[in-house]
């Protein structure tokens, strides 16, 4: 195996199984991520890689199998518990407050993780414990300029870095990207790629895209993902050169 | 760790801009507040004291408007059964004033203490009873959301119309007529224009205290829950605890608007706990403007003096009055706030 | 008037003037004018019932060609709705702001409960002309109330006394679950000896009675006393007759269950059932024939016993004005004019017992068509004569020789 | 609680569970399809009985006047439908609720206004009239038990054209889902309109059934809308045979609450019922898989 296989890993998935009837969306999924890495998933549309996601932050309950995170297993905890643990989700199609501002999205953020939400006089919009750390995640963001703005008269780009933002904002362990560069133009893209590498180190990636430059430039542990199982996980190098990899996206002519 | 980007920043000064509080709305507020506090004077010039009883009235109403919008306005919970709370404090009062009464039926052993006419332990009883119901319909109420949460609210209601119309004791269908006002040390309650102040200082009371509510972080969760409650799971939040919460306060609050009411009224029947009525505070909110806490009170205005001009006008008032609130529902983008406001918080 | 321009600087100033403007409309009065606040339920499922009373007390006003005591009358009509807070609100109004002496018409108990309080405690008289509720016949009793119609049990009283003459062993009760309908059936029960099969309470809106005529076919009772006014009635007399029953089962009901309210939407349904009344468009005497003549003559259709309690209302409150030669500013005065009724009532003999409820006669009547084919009530005996309700004795007012206050 | 009366307590809980269901089927769908909280449903109901009465006193005849009444209160549907509800659909239940109760202020006052207070005799014709005699000896509404044969003819029709049409094809496929209808191009307009119209027709055959029993006067739809609208609930929106289900459980519980239980307590009942329902399972019985909330 590789490296640092000797450090526990941060996310252990063992046996994962969730079925939509027929469809078997997480096949016997065993996949490990180690404290500080980039993981990309990669996979062909309809691979599973959302409800992986999804599972992975609660919303779903897999059929069967065990996601043990930082040490205890998360598998039966709902999204709002696993979340206080320090799992961060960010979502294709923007999940945002659409009539807040900008700060006030990401202050929300901040506000889930300092304690308990019942204080019901001091106004937030004057709360320096939440407007601080929110005014600096959207400075990192590059949404230094647009706090005071409704999220949803934002532009799609900056809706995107809004959402991730405030997947940050929560001070996570974990941070799961969910196709961050999805409908970005190339400017954007390589803004976003940049901001990635920038927080590097600081928080766990769990990313799942498409743009395989982007991949393959940002992470340091790929896995591959079709029809909801784990084909392989290993470093970039040795995925790019894998037959079962160029199988499953070329097409089988193409394998030599 | 300096930004990456190289974003222009504008640097804006935090409290000129904040997303909270519009000029324009605060405006308005005090403009009807000071309206509604010369509403007497006006009255006296003009030898009518009839209008203090009404305008009375109109704050009432406004208190459990203000409540609702809470709820629906801020918190996305559409409720079709808040005229149950009002109902629930009206009668709490209405109960205690008549044991209070003794006649033949004095409360014995220690739930004595409770049967008085005193408005420092009738009205926080009723404001309790309505939370205590609030609490026990949330806990089911809440699990379902959209029109399911619309009938299941309406149905609890209906319960508590058809338990009052059931007790004989408290006059049933055809109500109870209180055996006097609530009493307070140093001021007559019975004396109209102080009854009158009483009920502006608690309306004025409750508008500020909803509005710090509302920009607090337990105001900004129910906001964020009604705009996307997902997200606000994903993030970290438990929201049901704390719309429950809200939903406890929307109907304390209530409570205490239907202990004034009881008070300004002199009479408790099953009558202010029809859907009828939770129709009519609906629409309050609605001609005022959802989400403004100011508008729900200038809604109260608007549908008492409605009601009351249109009544004069021909019996058949109501085939005006519909059209009226179609046309107030379908242009009206927010109501009356919307209308003069032109921004929203 | 207040001289302060209403400014239009900046639009949200006129949104607080806009509410204090709004109210300042004020009435023009003219003493020593009779002034009359009519208060009656006009829309809603009841409103046919405030058609009624407004339509006899308008017969017994233009009797004395518009004019109380020759004095010259305005009436100021209000929509209660039927819910009590617009009743009230209604009834502050007429007498802050219109400046009425009298305040009359009112269908309903518990609007009438709503008002009592407000207008009483001003000093305005409260002429009832349909419900008279237990509360403001015993204790509550006050001298410037008055019904002019009834004590609610009183029917129900003449009933139990009627099923006793009649020797009828046992009975099926059946009533809509209000007060009202409580106080009728314990009136019944005040005077019937003999055995109650089933006593059964329906919500108050329901108009489907199938479940009950099912228990009662079951129960097979000697007769069914059921109270069900307005549209109840017309419902309940319907599915009663469809069900067969009426042939096996008579139907037994107070005066407000069949009358023409009731008749004109029921075809023949009513036919063959008996009602205890102390009127019927059929009692035979000279200003009952001329009212009945006139109610029709004006509006086509035979009066019920709502427009003979309002036509009475106009004539006893024509009388009391007569008596103190138009003067109506002194409610107490007033009140004890008002006291002696001497006015020719519909109903033939017509007394204010203490507590200022009337003291009638009344008689067991039978459904059927007279000879023009109308659907009338025609009176077969009298069972109570001069007779004065239950809760009088709880009445501290003392009877007619009231010292003037 | 002899056999008898329970034989006819259950018919009577039938009949007025299919008088629900006629009421329920329609307003189901439209809430299902459309997510259009229509209040003015129980207008429906009453105009379907006022246009009954007032055409058989101008034509004499009910064979005329029935057909007549129903095409009425269809069209009349169908203009409010493309007026003002066509406009509400995107709005939120707050607006619809509060458009449609005006709208019921305005029918209840209109009808006043057209026909006076007082209520109107709605005619039965004579092969209805009375009672027959069933097996034992018990005897029975004939009108009601005519109710209930319509009722079931009518839950076979809409059986059938909900299962086994093209068109009941495309209605259940937009109660689960009408973005993806509208996405794969069926005429959705058209489609809205007709349920709207035949949800109203059926109301208005709710009305006429009911008329000759209760009093056709104004506001006779207001609280069987409150009935209706526990009933669409409980069976879950969208779903017609939810409608018939929770209508006969309606109807029975109804019916033999008020005839075994104390009226304070039969009144809960119906509440009692949904509130349980919503506790347990808190989309109704028969929820539509995927519909929206």
């Amino acid at each position: 195996m590789t490296a640092n296989a000797v450090a526990t890993p941060l996310l252990q998935l063992s046996g994962l199984v969730k079925r939509f009837g027929a469809l078997l969306a997480t096949d016997n999924l065993t996949l490990s991520v180690q404290q500080g890495d980039i993981h990309a998933v990669i996979g062909p549309n309809g691979a599973g890689k959302t409800t992986l996601i999804t599972q992975l932050l609660g919303n779903l309950r897999p059929d069967s199998g065990s996601i043990i995170f930082d040490g205890c297993d998360i598998t039966a905890l709902p999204a709002p518990v696993r979340s206080r643990q320090g799992i961060a989700r960010s979502f294709q199609l923007t999940a945002l407050f659409p009539t807040l501002t900008a700060l006030q999205n990401v202050m929300l953020s901040v506000q889930a993780h300092q304690g308990h939400s019942y204080r019901f006089w001091r106004p937030a919009n004057e709360d320096k414990s939440l407007i601080a750390p929110a005014e600096e995640i959207l400075k990192r963001v590059g949404l230094g300029g647009h706090m005071h703005i409704a999220a949803n008269s934002l532009s799609h780009g900056q809706q995107r870095r809004l959402d991730i933002a405030m997947a940050i904002a929560t001070s996570p362990k974990l941070l799961l990207l969910d196709e961050p560069l999805a409908g970005m133009g190339a400017g954007e893209a390589a803004q976003m790629v940049a901001f990635i590498e920038s927080i590097r180190g600081q928080y766990t990636i769990f990313l799942v895209e498409h743009d395989m430059d982007a991949v393959f430039s940002l992470a340091n542990k790929i896995s591959v993902l079709d029809c909801g199982r784990c084909l392989v996980t290993g470093l970039p190098d040795d995925i790019k050169r894998h037959p079962e990899v160029r199988r499953a996206y070329l097409g089988d002519s193409h394998v030599n | 760790m300096s930004a990456v980007f190289s974003d222009p920043i504008m640097s804006s000064t935090l409290m000129s801009r904040i997303a909270g509080f519009r000029p324009t709305q605060r405006r308005i507020a005090i403009c009807t507040f000071v309206g509604f506090a010369l509403v007497p004077v006006f009255a006296a010039i003009l030898g009518e004291p009839f209008y203090v009883r009404m305008c009375t009235r109109i704050m009432i109403l406004a208190l459990a408007a203000l409540s609702l919008d809470l709820i629906l306005g801020y918190g996305g919970m559409v409720s079709f059964g808040h005229s149950a709370f009002v109902g629930l404090g009206a009668y709490a009062v209405g109960v205690l004033s008549f044991h209070a009464a003794g006649g033949d039926y004095p409360l014995s052993g220690w739930l004595g203490v409770f049967a008085t006419q005193s408005a420092l332990v009738a009205w926080p009883i009723a404001i309790l009873a309505s939370s205590i119901a609030a609490l026990l319909i949330g806990l089911v109420a809440l699990r379902t959301s959209g029109l399911y949460f619309l009938m299941i609210t309406l149905a609890f209601a209906q319960m508590l119309y058809f338990f009052f119309v059931s007790i004989d004791l408290y006059g049933g269908l055809d109500g109870m007529q209180m055996s006097g006002p609530s009493t307070l040390p140093y001021l007559n309650l019975g004396d109209r224009n102080t009854f009158f102040y009483v009920v502006f200082v608690i309306l004025v009371a409750a508008y500020l205290f909803t509005k710090r509510l509302v920009a607090s972080r337990f105001g900004m969760l129910i906001r964020g829950a009604k705009e996307n409650e997902h997200r606000l799971q994903c993030i970290g939040f438990n929201t049901f605890p704390y719309r429950l919460v809200c939903f406890v306060i929307a109907g304390a609050l209530a409570g205490l608007a239907g202990a004034l009411l009881a008070n300004n009224e002199q009479f408790v029947s099953p009558a202010d706990m029809t859907w009828g009525k939770s129709g009519e505070f609906m629409a309050m909110v609605i001609l005022g403007g959802t989400c403004s806490l100011v508008g729900p009170i200038i809604g109260a205005i608007i549908y008492v003096l409605l009601e009351y001009w249109l009544g004069n006008l021909t019996t058949h008032w109501q085939m005006l009055f519909g059209p009226a609130l179609i046309i107030a529902v379908m242009f009206g983008k927010r109501g009356f706030i919307g209308l003069i406001s032109k921004e929203n918080t | 008037m207040t001289e302060s321009k209403l400014t239009y600087k900046r639009p949200p100033r006129w949104a607080a003037c806009f509410a204090a403007a709004a109210l300042l409309t004020p009435a023009v009065v003219v003493a020593e004018e009779v002034r009359i606040g009519f208060i009656s339920t006009f829309t809603g499922a009841q409103a046919m019932l405030g058609a009624e009373l407004l339509d006899g007390f308008k017969l017994g006003l233009a009797k004395s060609d518009g004019k109380l005591g020759g004095q010259p009358t305005t009436i100021v009509t209000g929509d209660d709705q039927a819910k009590p807070d617009i009743g009230r609100q209604l009834a502050e109004k007429m007498i802050s702001k219109d400046k009425v002496q009298i305040i009359t018409g009112v269908n309903f108990t518990n609007v009438l409960l709503g008002m009592s309080k407000p207008v009483l405690d001003s000093g305005t008289l409260l002429v009832s002309l349909n419900p008279g509720p237990p509360s403001l016949a015993g204790k509550g009793c006050n001298p410037h109330f008055f019904s002019v119609s009834y004590q609610n049990d009183g029917v129900a009283e003449a009933m139990g006394e009627y099923f006793n003459r009649k020797g009828i062993k046992d009975v099926y009760l059946l009533a809509p679950n209000y007060p009202a309908g409580k106080d009728l059936m314990t009136g019944f029960k005040r005077f019937y000896k003999g055995e109650i099969k089933k006593e059964v309470y329906t919500q108050f809106e329901q108009l489907d009675y199938a479940a009950e005529i099912a228990s009662i076919r079951a129960e097979k009772p000697k007769a069914v006393f059921y109270f069900y006014p307005g549209s109840l009635g017309i419902n309940f007399l319907r599915q009663y007759t469809d069900a067969g029953l009426k042939s096996e089962i008579p139907l037994y009901g107070p005066s407000f269950s069949l009358d023409q309210t009731i008749f004109a939407a029921s075809g023949d349904t009513p036919l063959g059932a008996y009602a205890t009344t102390f009127w019927t468009e059929s009692l035979q005497n000279t200003q009952n024939q001329e009212f009945v003549a006139a109610f029709e003559k004006a509006y086509g259709r035979l009066p019920s016993a709502y427009a003979a309690q309002a036509y009475d209302g106009a004539r006893l409150l024509d009388a009391a004005i007569k008596e103190t030669n138009g003067k109506v500013d002194n409610a107490d005065l007033l009140a004890q004019a008002i006291k002696k009724a001497n006015f020719a009532s519909v109903r033939g003999s017509f007394k204010f017992n203490n507590n200022n409820f009337p003291i009638h006669d009344y008689y067991i009547t039978r459904v059927e068509k007279d000879s023009k084919g109308r659907t009338v009530m025609k009176p077969l005996e009298k069972v109570l004569s001069n007779h004065s309700d239950a809760y009088a004795k709880d009445c501290l007012m003392q009877a007619q020789a009231a010292a003037p206050k | 609680m002899n056999a008898n009366l329970l034989v006819e307590q259950t018919l009577n809980g039938f009949q007025l569970g299919v008088m629900l269901f006629l009421m329920a089927s329609g307003l189901t769908l439209v809430l299902g399809i459309m997510n259009f909280v229509n209040l003015t449903h129980g207008s429906f109901y009453m105009f379907g009985a006022f246009f009954t009465a007032a055409l058989f006193k101008l034509t004499g005849s009910l064979a005329v006047a029935i057909p007549g009444a129903l095409l009425g209160v269809a069209a009349l549907a169908a203009a409010f439908e493309a007026t003002l509800f066509r406009k509400l659909y995107t709005r939120d239940h707050l607006d619809q609720v509060l458009c449609t109760v005006g709208l019921i202020y305005f029918c209840n006052e209109f009808v006043r206004f057209a026909w006076g207070p007082s209520p109107l005799r709605a005619e039965v014709p004579l092969f209805l009239r009375g009672s027959v005699q069933l097996f034992f000896d018990i005897t029975y509404p004939t009108l009601r038990l005519a109710i209930i044969m319509v009722g079931l003819v009518v839950a076979a029709f809409l059986y059938w054209l909900i299962e086994r049409t093209k068109l009941g094809m495309l209605i259940r496929a937009g109660a689960a889902d009408r973005v993806m209808v509208r996405a794969l191009g069926a005429n959705i307009n058209f489609l809205y309109t007709f349920v709207f119209a035949i949800g109203a027709a059926l109301a208005g055959l709710a009305g006429i059934l009911s008329g000759p029993i209760y009093a056709v006067q104004a506001g006779m739809g207001d609280n069987v809308l409150i009935l209706t609208l526990v009933v669409i609930v409980i069976g879950g929106v969208g779903s017609v045979k939810g409608a018939l289900i929770g209508a006969v459980l309606v109807g029975l519980l109804d019916t033999f609450g008020r005839a075994l239980l104390p009226t304070s307590i039969s009144d809960l009942g119906i509440y009692v019922l949904m509130a349980g329902i919503l506790a347990i399972n808190p989309r109704g019985l028969f929820q539509i898989h995927g519909a929206k909330k």
